[in-house]
């Protein structure tokens, strides 16, 4: 199966429907039907029961849900309308680099979090041209910018109990009071002085606010903690390495496959005392199933990158977990990527979904995972229902469905002395963090990803605390091809993509679904963009300052118009050769990317303006 | 102007002045510096390349004795290693590129023409242009060592030592650079030797009556062809690598590491018996006069010769047997290895049957023979067992090769080399040099050789590398090492005696006849020093030894022009006159060349503009060089091709 | 007339000599045991520290080959290359362009290793010493095509991410005023 | 056969070394295992017939240079010349007697290749034992070596001391990240090189407890003469002992002076070159230190590991191995002295 999906993937014919849409506007890519008709009804899947929130046209935390779907209820922007979508007003934030957070609103306010130096705005959209209420600057210090491995981005805020709640890049978690823009409550989790960085957004769940590190390139060892809401005091710290006791593994613990069972594998599958510097941050996204009461995350990649130098399985890098929100207390974990080679974070997103699965109903995760393959998890237990790959991957074969391992080709396996040449997917993985959107209208998956390859040499490198700790030169390119960028509809019940749309440049944006069957992206040209949900065809674009990088959110103003919202500024991993003015000649920069992104800065300026859309 | 009609096989005919005036004046070069710097004739040459050569041979010894000094004690402090270094590199380069191959290849070069009885090389001019490209070549190594850009590489110039990575600055360059320009100048030189061979030999000097020396020297010729394109093309490479950035030797970007050293000994071993093979040559040439017979067994020596040209191409993966070739691969050339002592003990047999059988004069020259074969089958048998995979796993790359292998160069090339310059001193000034000094020369040199190369065997199973600055206390190598240390100087002060033996004999040593020693080949048919056209008429060859061979007369062969420069060109099997051929004159252009070949390597180590204005520079002396003159105009048209008839 | 011609012309060749062996000794000397200008004359963090700070030009080891390829060892074994990466920048700025922020004069760069700078720098004086240090300084100038030519490294053993820097464009060096991260918006209700 | 031998041998050394006997641990013939063992007996083999084959070569030189011509080897003149008669008869029979010859070298060497052949196969062919597995990398210009484990946190790291159980193979794989070392140790095999770009094999036993000594050998530049490796021979027991030792993280010193000494590692250039686990120090461009104490050498085997060496190699190594990576630390001399009892504080 995998096989003949891989070569759906290569996009080679293979038999399959493969046309494009008629010319349309000029510099319109091409789209690419994978999969014939959809029933009417969708593939049957649906956001996970518990998770879903009624439309309240609010969106308070980064993927509007606990089951992470990115879904607007809100229904006034539709395929036959979306063509009339104008800004409604702009905001320059003054900050130019890579902007990745999603705009909060609540109620009658929005929130945006800026990249460092992490200010954040709010303004009243019951005002008109929803003037800027207060801003709130942490004031992080300035040296942490350096400790920060791609852009010293921020994913965004999140709202509960009165207060924004975000991370700054010192490793700061701070509340502020949503009315009054005053700090409630500071807690500094971290130390930047050890490479430790905050980059996420927190999920807030019950009276939790849960964050983790980044910094798997500087040497960290990474966490996950839950802080109290009301105080920031750190309730609980769950390490990804190390033994059993600090990564909160307990009696309840019951991984489904037997590769990740035992004790204190946190520690035995380091060499000596490697696993204190050894990574596995907690950078990305946190879903939460309140049936089940449990989250769900992936750790980030082990360090250094240069996998001779860590032998052995480097538990619990690159590997989901399922935790107790109020404790902790890991109840399942299946570790992806064990001995990392590529830099596969296990980071990604993770949307709860109730499938048809075999004639029941089946509550599964669906993560699309750094390696390629998209990863069906039973949310209960951690097994494994399906993992097919949605880009072409050469640097492994597939998953085993019984075992659960990964089965890696040996020619791929960064070797000191040696290029590994043609690594597919690259470093940032078949998708990188940006956030797939799901539609229970059309039960498809929206995932905005990227389409590389690399040639990669591990080099010896020596752990020298606060200095970057990688040990791997990369040279990325573009994948098979020639475009850098798709997004593609997944069935998540047939484990197939349905549909996908090739973009020049990397996808670095999130996705947002709306019920008005539009998906909107953005491109890092600048190209705010929507899309039929159900056909991929292109209905409108609009082209922002600089390319988009962040997170789009629908939501209702106080005049009860349906709006679309969504930061413009490159940067990031991917735009760090603008964002960071990066010399293109060294394809190594920026971990690599620059080689592969050297016509960026023709293509876009540095910026950070908020754009809201409305339909006139 | 017609050509006077050929006569050959007269007896000698009434030497007339006049004619040797008129030969002169056609043959002879200008007098003073423009005369000396546009001269094209093999013996001025061939002089300036043996002596060049020596000089280098003695700034080889030089640096040797600066490493010997260094070692004599444990942690000694004289020379730190970055000099250490470049010293061990420079005495390698010197005496493997710019003294051991280029004095084989300049003894050729002089006494080829002579002992084929001919007028002058085959391209005089490029003969020239190689003599000028060596002195360059060389003092751009000796002028770079001085400013302390003196390679540090090694002589093998491993790569990733020796690459951009690890080779900073431009020593490894200045090697590399060296490498090319000597690799260039020994093929001219193989071109001189293999074509005046084949198409000069005197009427009746057939293939199987060409001395043995002239033998040796052909097969070397044909070695250099095919064994110095392997390491131009790898120095090149190591340019490349180093100076444009290619990845040849990367093996991150897929190069290896592995193909410089394969490249490097295709060359590498071959080069030992280019080295070895003029050698025996010279032996085998000079042994009959002072046994008073034709050497044993000239058949078996020729087959000899080329068979051991033909194996050493197929051994030199033994260099490599450490760097873990497989098993298999590894016994085939333990096998060739051990095999080409075949060949050689044959040599050594049929010059034993040679001695045995001869009434030896034991002076000088005979001295140094027989020193050879003492020490060179010490440095045989060593040969014979290093050959073997485990035991050169042990011994590599430590003192038992470096004793080994001069044993094996210094007994089996420089012994009968400081034989030759006695037996052929008298030839090429007129006068003897002392027997009473040579004897002392060859002692000294005998002594100091065993003393200083003997222990080595040892240190090298006590476990002392090669390439060491210095080495601990602890080791124990302290006191064979201080006795090899005191070899060396015994070797310097033989050294030294030698070259008062030359300074003393040229001013006052006993003046030599025609043929000192007695000898039978065409050389000593001549006066000494020869003339300018080596002969006033060209000898008739009736035997393998010519001089003792010729019957009652000796005969020649009269008509060749005394108007021009002209050669008489035979065929290459039976040497029957073939045409008659005008030859170059004398010309600056060679020089010329050589200066903007010099600058365009030289330069181009720091700049790749020196391709554009070196290829300019050489573009123009190639101009200058092929612009016909009228006398050259004048002279093609009285080429003759000879009808056998009329001889 | 010979005597006459040969003067001049041995004169010449001395001086010729003499240049050559100036220009081939410093760019070749290995300095193992060098005592560079002490560390107190960069140690200015200010950007008018100019060459009149008792550092030449291309700095103490701006054209010595042997020191260049100790930079550009000590610039991987000491993890710039994780900031740097091999000169095009990452977390940190490129360093093989023309545009400095902090100086571009050797004493600069000494200071910007030696105390850091605000923006990520660490400081690194009391962990690599003054000699390496202007290793690494002779090396980053180098990476824009700084210094002596024929010193400058060339390709290294590994992946070729970047033209060499013996083959890389001198750049003219510039400073720049890093641009503000942060200009926030002057809008009425701002605190 | 072997006492003759031996004899020869001894002669031969007398004559080169006026009686300087070496006993020292890095030396080719002094064997202390299988493989060292039977290339020392190849030589056993080899010298003999070569000295034999020598002396025949040189005394038919000097008797044949010397002996009396008898009245039949008449002279003859040939042009103008005294040369020796041709003697078709004698020809003939030295054409024999140099074909012989011959054909006996060409016995005797593939008697000889024979030999080398048999003890080659005896060293490649692979131990089907039980063995130790150990990576061995070379730098510039010392030895990192590895003990791995199919365990990886059991994995062993130290430098230029390699410790190995007697009676037990030990396989090496070797690899180099710059330029190309050659591992030897005498007394116990022959060398094999550290390739960049490649990874080669090299097994051996030692069947004596002892300390062997090594060095590089092949030219790596400038402190080639210093990248000595010691091989420490022991009974299983005690290697498990060190094994199991050298597992443990280095331990924070009791007394204040090693305790100012671990600040000052931590606080200057150490850390940017060296690991000491269990402390934030962790670079791997110098040798590992978390057990220097338990070592006997520093600097690649170059000093015997005492205060005053270890004092003198941290201030100025360049004096002592000029052209090492490891460069000169200028610290006043209480923090040396601290520095110094911390660093033999890791035992």
């Amino acid at each position: 199966m995998s096989a003949l999906c891989a070569c759906a993937l290569s996009l080679n014919g293979c038999g399959l429907d493969v046309h494009r849409t008629p010319a349309g506007a000029e510099g319109q890519q091409p789209h690419i039907v994978l999969q014939t008709a959809l029933p009417p009804g969708g593939t049957g899947a649906q956001i996970a029961a518990a998770a879903t929130a009624p439309e309240d046209g609010q969106w308070i935390r980064p993927a509007k849900d606990f089951a992470s779907s990115r879904f607007s209820g809100l229904n006034e922007i539709t395929t036959s309308n979306v063509a009339q979508l104008k800004p409604a007003w702009t905001f320059p934030t003054g900050v130019l680099r890579g902007q990745e957070a999603a705009p909060i609103v609540v109620g009658h306010m929005m929130y945006v979090v800026t990249a460092y130096p992490n200010l954040l705005y709010a303004f009243d959209l019951s005002k008109p041209g929803a003037s800027l209420k207060w801003m709130y600057n942490p004031k992080p210090a300035t040296s942490s910018q350096g400790e920060a491995c791609c852009d010293v981005v921020n994913r965004g805020a999140s709202y509960a109990d009165g207060k924004i709640i975000y991370a700054t890049l010192d490793n700061n978690v701070v509340a502020v009071d949503a009315e009054s823009g005053k700090e409630v409550w500071r807690t500094k989790v971290g130390d930047i002085n050890k490479g430790e960085t905050m980059t996420m957004a927190p999920l807030i769940v019950k009276d939790r606010v849960l964050v983790g590190n980044s910094g798997g390139e500087m040497g960290v060892r990474g966490w996950i903690k839950g802080l109290d809401l009301k105080t920031g005091a750190v309730k609980w710290t769950a390490m990804h390495t190390g033994p059993d006791s600090v990564v909160l593994i307990g009696p309840s613990f019951k991984p489904f496959y037997k590769k990740d069972q035992g004790t204190d594998l946190g520690v035995k599958t380091w060499p000596g005392t490697t696993w204190q510097i050894g990574g596995g941050g907690m950078w990305g996204w946190i879903s939460y199933d309140p049936a089940l009461d449990l989250i769900f995350y992936g750790s980030s990649n082990p360090g250094p990158w240069n996998p001779e130098q860590r032998p052995g399985d480097n538990k619990w890098t690159s590997t989901f977990f399922a935790r107790r929100p109020e404790t902790g207390e890991a109840i399942w974990a299946y570790q992806m990527n064990p001995h990392d080679l590529h830099d596969y974070d296990g980071v990604n997103e993770s949307i709860l979904l109730d499938i048809p699965w075999h004639g029941s109903k089946r509550g599964i995760l669906v993560h699309p995972d750094r390696n390629g393959y998209m990863y069906a998890l039973d949310r209960a237990t951690g097994e494994v229902l399906y993992a097919n790959p949605y880009v072409h991957i050469t640097s492994s074969d597939s998953v085993s469905l019984k075992t659960g391992e990964l089965a890696l080709n040996p020619t791929k396996e960064p070797k000191m002395g040696k290029i590994v040449r043609d690594v597919c997917p690259a470093a940032p993985g078949g998708k990188d963090w940006q956030p797939s959107a799901f539609s229970p209208r059309t039960g498809l998956m929206y995932v905005p990803h990227q389409n590389l390859c690399m040639d990669e040499q591990p080099t010896a490198v020596s752990y020298i605390s606060g200095t970057p700790y990688v040990g791997m030169d990369v040279r990325m390119k573009p994948g098979m091809g020639g475009n850098r960028g798709f997004v593609t509809a997944w069935n998540p019940v047939t484990g197939k993509p349905v549909w996908r749309i090739s973009e020049p440049f990397p996808v670095w944006s999130g996705a947002l679904a709306t019920a008005g069957d539009v998906v909107f992206y953005g491109t890092m040209e600048g190209w705010f963009k929507a899309v039929d949900a159900r056909t991929g065809a292109p209905l409108w674009k609009y082209k922002t300052t600089s390319g988009i990088i962040g997170q789009p959110v629908a939501f209702r103003g106080p005049d009860g118009k349906e709006y679309v919202a969504v930061m413009s500024g490159v940067g990031g991993w991917s735009g760090a050769i603008v964002a960071g003015g990066l010399d293109p000649r060294d394809s190594s920069a920026a971990l690599g990317f620059v080689g592969a992104m050297r016509d960026l800065p023709r293509v876009t300026p540095k910026g950070g303006t908020l754009y809201v859309f409305s339909l006139r | 102007m017609t050509a006077p009609p050929l006569v050959i096989g007269e007896t000698v005919p009434v030497d007339v002045g006049a004619e040797r005036e008129q030969m002169e004046r056609v043959w002879g070069s200008k007098r003073g510096l423009w005369g000396w710097i546009t001269t094209t004739n093999h013996k001025e040459i061939g002089k300036r390349y043996i002596t060049t050569a020596f000089i280098f041979f003695l700034l080889g010894g030089i640096e040797a004795a600066m490493m010997r000094a260094q070692l004599s004690r444990p942690e000694n402090s004289l020379i730190g290693p970055d000099k250490y270094n470049q010293i061990f590199t420079m005495h390698g380069t010197t005496m493997m590129f710019l003294f051991a191959v280029p004095i084989m290849e300049a003894l050729g070069l002089y006494f080829v023409p002579l002992m084929v009885g001919t007028r002058n090389v085959a391209f005089p001019r490029l003969n020239a242009f190689g003599y000028w490209l060596f002195l360059i070549g060389g003092s751009f190594l000796y002028v770079q060592f001085f400013l302390n850009t003196g390679p540090d590489v090694g002589w093998f110039a491993y790569v990733p030592l020796s690459g951009p990575a690890f080779g900073p600055g431009k020593r490894a360059d200045t090697w590399a650079q060296t490498i090319t320009f000597t690799e260039i100048v020994a093929i001219v030189g193989a071109i001189e030797l293999i074509v005046t061979v084949f198409k000069q030999r005197a009427v009746g000097m057939s293939l199987n009556r060409i001395p043995i020396f002239v033998w040796a020297m052909l097969v070397t010729a044909f070695m250099i062809m095919f064994a110095m394109p392997a390491v131009a093309t790898a120095s090149m490479y190591l340019a490349l690598d180093r100076l444009v950035g290619t990845h040849f030797f990367n093996p991150a970007e897929g190069g290896d590491v592995l193909l410089w050293q394969h490249m490097f000994w295709f060359f590498g071993h071959p080069e030992v018996y280019i080295i070895f093979l003029p050698a025996t040559g010279l032996v085998s040439t000079m042994l009959p006069a002072f046994t008073r017979r034709p050497v044993f067994g000239y058949p078996a020596m020729v087959l000899a010769l080329i068979s051991v040209a033909f194996m050493a191409f197929g051994l030199w993966v033994h260099h490599m047997f450490a760097t873990g070739i497989p098993q298999l691969a590894a016994s085939f050339f333990t096998a060739t290895s051990t095999m080409i002592a075949i060949p050689t003990g044959v040599q050594i047999f049929c010059w034993l049957a040679t001695i045995w059988s001869g009434r030896p004069r034991f002076a000088t020259p005979m001295l140094f023979i027989m020193g050879f074969i003492f020490l060179f089958v010490i440095g045989g048998v060593t040969g014979v067992m290093i050959a073997s995979v485990p035991f050169d796993l042990q011994v590599h790359d430590t003192f038992f090769i470096v004793a080994h292998f001069h044993y094996v160069l210094v007994g089996g090339a420089v012994f009968p080399l400081f034989g030759a310059f006695y037996y052929w001193f008298p030839k090429v000034t007129g006068r003897m040099l002392s027997e009473r000094i040579g004897k002392w020369n060859f002692w000294l040199f005998f002594i100091g050789m065993n003393m200083t190369f003997f222990p080595m065997h040892w240190l090298g199973f006590y476990g002392m590398p090669r390439r060491v600055y210095t080495y601990l206390a602890s080791t124990g190598w302290g006191p064979l090492n201080l006795l090899s240390s005191i070899g060396a100087l015994v070797i310097a002060s033989s050294v030294i005696t030698f070259l008062v033996n030359v300074v003393v004999s040229l001013r006052g040593g006993a003046v030599a006849g025609d043929n000192p020693w007695d000898a039978d080949t065409l050389e000593w048919a001549t006066t000494s020093p020869p003339p300018p056209y080596n002969f006033l008429h060209l000898p008739v060859v009736q035997g393998r030894s010519a001089l003792w061979d010729e019957g009652d007369e000796r005969q020649v062969t009269v008509g060749t022009s005394t108007e021009r420069r002209e050669v008489l060109l035979t065929t290459p099997l039976d040497a029957q006159p073939d045409s008659r051929e005008s030859h170059p004159h004398d010309s600056v252009w060679p020089l010329a060349m050589a200066l903007a070949i010099g600058v365009l390597f030289i330069t181009a180590i720091f700049t790749p503009l020196a391709l554009p204005i070196g290829g300019a520079l050489a573009l123009i002396a190639f101009a200058g060089w092929a612009w016909p003159t009228s006398q050259d105009v004048e002279s093609e048209k009285s080429d003759e091709k000879i009808s056998l008839e009329g001889a | 007339m010979c005597s006459r011609f040969a003067e001049p012309a041995a004169r010449a060749g001395i001086v010729v000599l003499v240049v050559l062996a100036l220009a081939a000794c410093s760019r070749e000397r290995r300095t193992f045991h060098d005592s560079p200008p002490a560390a107190s004359v960069a140690a200015e963090s200010a950007k008018a520290v100019r060459s009149d700070s008792g550092v030449s030009r291309d700095g103490p080891y701006g054209n010595n080959a042997w020191a260049l390829s100790q930079g550009k060892q000590l610039f991987s074994a000491f993890n710039c290359v994780g900031c740097h990466s091999h000169g095009g920048g990452g977390m940190g700025p490129p360093l093989m362009d023309s545009a400095w922020i902090y100086g571009f004069e050797p004493a600069n760069i000494y200071a910007t290793i030696a105390n850091g700078r605000p923006n990520g720098m660490p400081a690194f004086k009391s962990r690599i010493t003054p000699q390496q240090t202007w290793e690494l300084v002779a090396y980053v100038r180098s990476m824009s095509g700084q210094g002596s030519k024929a010193a400058r490294t060339n390709r290294s053993d590994e992946m070729e991410v970047r033209p060499a820097e013996a083959q890389t464009k001198t750049e003219k060096p510039v400073l720049v005023t890093p641009p503000p991260t942060v200009t926030p918006p002057a809008q009425e209700g701002h605190p | 056969m072997r006492p003759l031998t031996r004899a020869v041998t001894i002669a031969a050394a007398a004559l080169a070394c006026a009686g300087c006997s070496l006993h020292n641990a890095q030396n080719a013939l002094d064997a202390s295992g299988p493989q060292s063992a039977r290339i020392a007996g190849l030589w056993w083999l080899m010298l003999p017939i070569a000295a034999v084959v020598w002396v025949i070569v040189i005394a038919v030189m000097l008797w044949g240079a010397g002996r009396k011509r008898s009245v039949r080897e008449v002279m003859e003149t040939r042009g103008g010349t005294e040369v020796v008669a041709n003697d078709e008869a004698r020809s003939r029979r030295m054409t024999r007697i140099v074909a012989a010859g011959a054909i006996v070298t060409a016995v005797i060497l593939f008697l000889m290749l024979i030999a080398d052949f048999r003890v080659g196969q005896a060293l490649t062919m692979a131990p089907s034992t039980k063995v130790v597995p150990i990576k061995v990398v070379g730098h510039q210009f010392w030895w990192e070596v590895q003990y791995p484990d199919s365990v990886p946190n059991k994995t062993v790291i130290t430098a230029n001391e390699i410790h190995i159980p007697i009676g037990t193979p030990v396989v090496m794989e070797l690899s180099s990240p710059d330029v190309i070392h050659s591992f030897w140790v005498p007394s116990l095999t022959g060398k094999k090189d550290l390739l960049p770009g490649y990874t080669r094999s090299l097994w051996f036993r030692a069947d004596t407890a002892g300390v062997y000594r090594g060095q590089c050998a092949e030219f790596c530049g400038l402190e080639h003469a210093k990248m000595g490796v010691l091989v420490i021979a022991q009974k299983q027991q005690d290697f498990d002992a060190w094994r199991a030792a050298q597992l443990d993280s280095a331990t924070t010193p009791s007394d204040s002076l090693a305790q100012h000494g671990k600040a000052v590692f931590l606080g200057t250039t150490c850390v940017m070159c060296h690991a000491i686990s269990g402390t934030s120090a962790g670079a791997t461009t110098g040798p590992n230190l978390t057990h220097l104490a338990s070592r006997s050498t520093i600097a690649a085997g170059t000093l015997q590991n005492t205060d005053a060496n270890l004092y003198a190699w941290i201030s100025d190594p360049q004096r002592i191995k000029p052209g090492v990576l490891m460069p000169a630390t200028k610290l006043d001399p209480r923090d040396m002295q601290a520095l110094v009892a911390y660093l033999r504080h890791l035992k």
